[in-house]
């Protein structure tokens, strides 16, 4: 079966992005007696900004039921050192699986200048312009909660590169088709969607917010039903126009399927790395007895195919 | 380390479906639990840990837990505390049963480099399980080790009254635990309340007392692992007395193989300037001296 | 211990509202031989509105990852027949817990209506004006996303009775403090969130959205980090101008005692009856445990105490 | 039942921590269960069902199961099929185990009125369970009752060849159910494929050819459970033969109470108006000629 997928004309051999932040710079995994690489089909690289980033205080993780609450902070150490250091001794390792750079800024410039940075790398195949990230005080969701923000920071990511440009969207908005629209008409060539939730936790023995940072993102498979519908409806605004990676909580090959179902041309897996490390190749290997039981001989056409199922006359009265 | 450019650190790791092949509980609602996994048998080194998802997907986040022993390269044991879901889950588990773990993670002891002549191992409550596998290791390397716990509650292993003297503690502070002395170490215990045999104190001041007294020490290096308020004290004592320090830092993780920068520890980066760490990389085990103290 | 709050005016014997749309109208709990109405602080009823409504079609739920998704489509029998009927009935069994209308419409002259028409009831204690169920086409949500729309309908309801006035707030929008405040200007006298989160599940058998209504409310454990987090901002824009009913997930008394925390003075327990009726009673005991466990006399003392107990200089860097 | 107010319905509501007492595995993946739950035992009337939370937090919602049997006022026996998470669980109880459930829930078949002459079972797959208690209970207050039952796979309940001969249909279609029969049921099944001594074909050509036939069968009502399709055509039949039919709907549900509207089913109100009806204090029995069928 074929799992091969395209991406703003990047191949990739299974639909599987490791989601960033999840996979850092690309090499912790594969300490892993028995990782897997032929089941990823893309990495997305830890967000990283134009100067190195402390990040938040700790602690930066908390569990919650089914999910995964997190305050990292965006801690990188900045494009310059990933360009000169990470990205050579990624090349130099024989990786060839595809590359997005996550980047984030807390000015347009800023997003520009780390773009153009990441250009002049040999092995990043796109950007993921993160719009989205709800931990940071400056950028991050202020981008990515308005249509107008949201489009001035792509137009000037797509002025400073060459590279694909895949805009990664907030759910922490009531306008995420807006936004998503606007960024796909300011030359956004795929989207990916959903960054992490607005949540907190309170930790009872101390009575206060047991983060550091107080708030923080909600990921894991608490969020799925919020990741298929909102994939749903960019799909069904924007899926004509552009390819879509779909991801929040998939941690098995049925959560995969529902958002290729939804939408997904290509599937983020982020939190459910931190528990299984495996779950790439078990979702591939699902993916592809999905296919099959439903009769379909390419992922394609089992893109966006609940939209072409539905019921007629869905829909509240 | 260079923490400047997110390098991926540490050896192999192992994900095995390990066999319980005991689970005893201890006093004070401790446990030790002995799983079968020689791959990490074979290849853990004191102070590294695994990561445990407890029985029946109970919980969606692993959950790290030192090596407190290794057996014949085949097993390993882990003493722990049930404390909330899925240690309590852990606890239930029964002989038969398959753990889904990975590891050995961290960084661990650092046993590479000239040992000193004297190894002082300071504990807090709990904090005596991860030091009781440095204390095995270091047993012929150094002239001398002593292991110093405070507590509050029953610790994880046993203890009794000591039959040896030591010169720089009252005769009736004789309290020990008879698994370190096995391997070598003097030990006595301090608690904050009176309790027979106990130095009534913070066990810090076990250190101090040690330090300050007759005994001949040589160079000598400091090792802690338990609460910050403890560490932090422990570090402040190296500090004034020009030692090495090694603390064992716990903190809360995510992927546990430096991923996903869950679990930072503010340290002196490179020109003294504070950046995190990762506890599941670069450490857990920190030079006390690179610990920014005050972040906490 | 005292667990006594009181939302506008009303004193409640436990913090704990059953939550509108789990608790029907109030009298089919009653059916369990061991349901502790003395746990109960208030029951809000099911959503009503001018006309009888026939509902979503079904599905109408769906389980999900520590969590539930509901697409009901506000199916109620219109306020004439709740007003006429069900109250009287209510009143007649003796029922002394008080009782909030929770009253939608689809325009604005419907809400003030439905609300002119409860408060000739003598056992209405308030109206909890929905204006953020996602499950409808018309009204909910459209209001509730925007705070001038939010303003105009609790203003009309304002004018169009006497009773409390109490707005229940979508978290479906980037704007949820502004439309608080928006609401509370208009003159809303408590708040009451987080309603469900729109979300989607895909049957991987038909291959098509399994709720009738394609997308549905997502409630339950998964989304309490979001509720709190929810509760935490607005207690920390209008804590001290009016008392929030926090609701989302609450399952227990560790969660209750969260959304207390972080700012409410009362806790909605909705999905938890369906597994559990006994939820109210459980968590009015464990709320006295960790009031006195945290050294506190009265509850009052604890709501919103994580604000107070916040690490100097949390936040991000 | 005035569904326009929203009307609370049914008896008492027992919760009970019920013991697994039995937990057999069948052919086909099918389980029968019985517990300890006296309360419902003595209360619980055929088509009647309970709520069942798997074990372990398995799941959020509680699973709808239909009471199979209840002995001796003691203990309820359950049929299922493992087809999901919630029943995989079930499935896997062993006995002493405890199983939290509540019930007994919905209307179940209506037993008070004047019973029919012959009362006609129909039954998709899985189907034939909840029809168990029925017959029964219709043992001796009716003349005569058959069973149909339409099947692709196995079915939950062990079958033979009968010994009986029924006119209406060939006499090498004498594939039967013991158990039906041993409480007064004529039984006959069909399946769409081949297989000997099943009729091949719909279930509801049996219910026809029974209807069209030679047997006298007085004032007769159709009860049927199972897929849709097959409930829309028994109901169709029932119809045009100007017959009572009762139908057990499956839906998914919530509190399973009747307080939170999950659970509706599209009905006939007053006046003929469509309205939802709760499945779960309405149903989940219905009058089929209240029901819409087109509205899925
Ligand atoms: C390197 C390392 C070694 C450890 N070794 C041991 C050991 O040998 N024996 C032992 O009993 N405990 C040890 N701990 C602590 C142990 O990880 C926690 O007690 C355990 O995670 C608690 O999980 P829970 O589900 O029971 O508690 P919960 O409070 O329900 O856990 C909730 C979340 O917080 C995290 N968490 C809670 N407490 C701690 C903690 N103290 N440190 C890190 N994360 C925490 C959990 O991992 C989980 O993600 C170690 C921790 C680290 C980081
Ligand atoms: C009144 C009633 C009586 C029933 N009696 C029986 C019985 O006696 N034996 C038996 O095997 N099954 C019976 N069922 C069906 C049974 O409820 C489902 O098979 C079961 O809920 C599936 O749960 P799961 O976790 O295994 O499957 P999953 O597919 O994982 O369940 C997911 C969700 O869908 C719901 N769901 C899935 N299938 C059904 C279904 N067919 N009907 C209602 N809800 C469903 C579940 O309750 C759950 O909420 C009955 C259903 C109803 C409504
Ligand atoms: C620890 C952690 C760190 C993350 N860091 C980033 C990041 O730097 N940039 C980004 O765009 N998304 C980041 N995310 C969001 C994920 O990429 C992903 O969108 C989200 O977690 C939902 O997917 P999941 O449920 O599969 O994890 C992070 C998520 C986690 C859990
Ligand atoms: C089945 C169902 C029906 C609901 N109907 C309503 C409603 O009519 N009006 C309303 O304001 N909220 C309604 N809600 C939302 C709840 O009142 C509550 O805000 C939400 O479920 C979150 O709380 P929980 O996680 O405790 O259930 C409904 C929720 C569920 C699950
Ligand atoms: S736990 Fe992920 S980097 Fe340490
Ligand atoms: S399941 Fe709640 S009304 Fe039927």
């Amino acid at each position: 079966m074929n799992l091969n997928t395209t991406i703003a004309g990047i191949n990739l051999q299974t639909p599987l992005v490791m989601a960033s932040g999840t996979f850092g710079f690309g090499e912790d995994f594969a300490r892993f007696d028995d990782f897997d690489d032929s089941a990823v089909g893309a990495i997305s690289l830890k967000g990283t900004t134009l100067e190195p980033r402390l990040g938040n205080p700790p602690p930066r993780i908390a569990e919650t039921p089914a999910g995964v609450l997190n305050a990292i902070g965006l801690q990188n150490p900045g494009v310059d050192a990933v360009v000169r250091h990470v990205l050579p001794r990624l090349e130099a390792g024989g990786l060839t699986t595809p590359l997005f750079a996550n980047i984030a800024g807390e000015t347009v410039e800023e997003y520009a200048e780390v773009a153009r940075r990441f250009s002049t790398a040999p092995n990043i195949a796109a950007l993921e312009v993160n719009i989205s990230c709800p931990n940071v005080r400056h950028g991050g969701l202020a981008f990515g909660a308005d249509p107008a923000e949201a489009a001035r920071v792509v137009r000037a990511v797509r002025q400073a590169t060459d590279l694909p440009v895949i805009t990664k969207l907030s759910p922490n908005t009531g306008r995420l088709v807006e936004v998503a629209e606007a960024c796909v008409d300011a030359g956004s060539d795929a989207l990916s969607l959903i960054n992490t939730l607005v949540g907190m936790v309170i930790d009872l023995r101390s009575r206060r917010p047991l983060l550091g940072n107080q708030t923080g993102g909600l990921s894991g498979p608490a969020i799925r039903p919020v990741a298929v519908a909102q994939v749903f409806r960019v799909y069904a605004a924007l899926g004509h126009r552009l390819p879509i990676i779909g991801m929040g909580g998939v941690s098995d090959a049925d959560g995969a399927f529902e958002i290729i179902l939804a939408g997904g041309a290509a599937v983020g897996v982020g939190t459910a790395l931190f528990f299984n490390h495996r779950a790439p190749r078990e979702i591939a290997d699902g993916l592809e007895r999905h296919l099959a039981d439903a009769g379909l001989s390419r992922l394609s056409d089992a893109v966006g195919a609940a939209h072409r199922q539905s019921r007629i006359g869905g829909g509240g009265p | 380390m260079d923490l400047s450019t997110h390098q991926p650190a540490g050896g192999t790791v192992y994900r095995i479906s390990a066999p319980v092949i005991a689970n005893r509980s201890l006093p004070g609602g401790h446990r030790r639990i002995r799983l079968r996994a020689p791959a990490i048998a074979r290849t853990a080194r004191p102070g590294q840990f695994v990561n445990i998802s407890p029985p029946l997907a109970t919980t969606l986040l692993r959950r790290p837990l030192g090596v407190h022993r290794t057996i014949d390269g085949q097993d390993i044991e882990i003493l722990f505390q049930s404390v909330g879901k899925g240690t309590k889950a852990l606890g239930a588990v029964g002989e038969g049963d398959e753990i889904d773990l990975i590891g050995p993670l961290g960084n661990g002891f650092d046993l590479a480099g000239e040992p000193p002549e004297t190894a002082v191992l300071v504990a807090g409550g709990f904090g005596l399980a991860p030091l009781y596998p440095l204390a095995a290791a270091l047993e012929g390397k150094v002239d001398r080790t002593y292991l110093f716990a405070g507590t509050e509650e029953d610790l994880p292993m046993e203890t009794s009254d000591s039959s040896v003297h030591l010169s720089f503690v009252d005769p009736d502070i004789k309290a020990t635990v008879p698994e370190f002395e096995a391997v070598g170490a003097q030990c006595r215990l301090a608690s904050l309340r009176s309790r027979p045999s106990f130095h009534k104190g913070l066990v810090t001041e076990l250190v101090e007392k040690l330090l300050d007294g007759p005994e001949p020490l040589g160079r000598t290096k400091l090792y802690a692992c338990g609460p910050w308020g403890m560490l932090k004290k422990t570090a402040a004592i190296a500090a004034e007395h020009e030692l090495d320090c090694d603390v064992l830092l716990e903190e809360r993780m995510g992927c546990g193989v430096g991923a996903c920068m869950s679990c930072s520890v503010m340290v002196y980066g490179d020109g003294g300037r504070p950046v995190y760490a990762r506890a599941c990389v670069e450490g857990p085990v920190f030079d006390a001296a690179s610990v920014v103290w005050d972040a906490k």
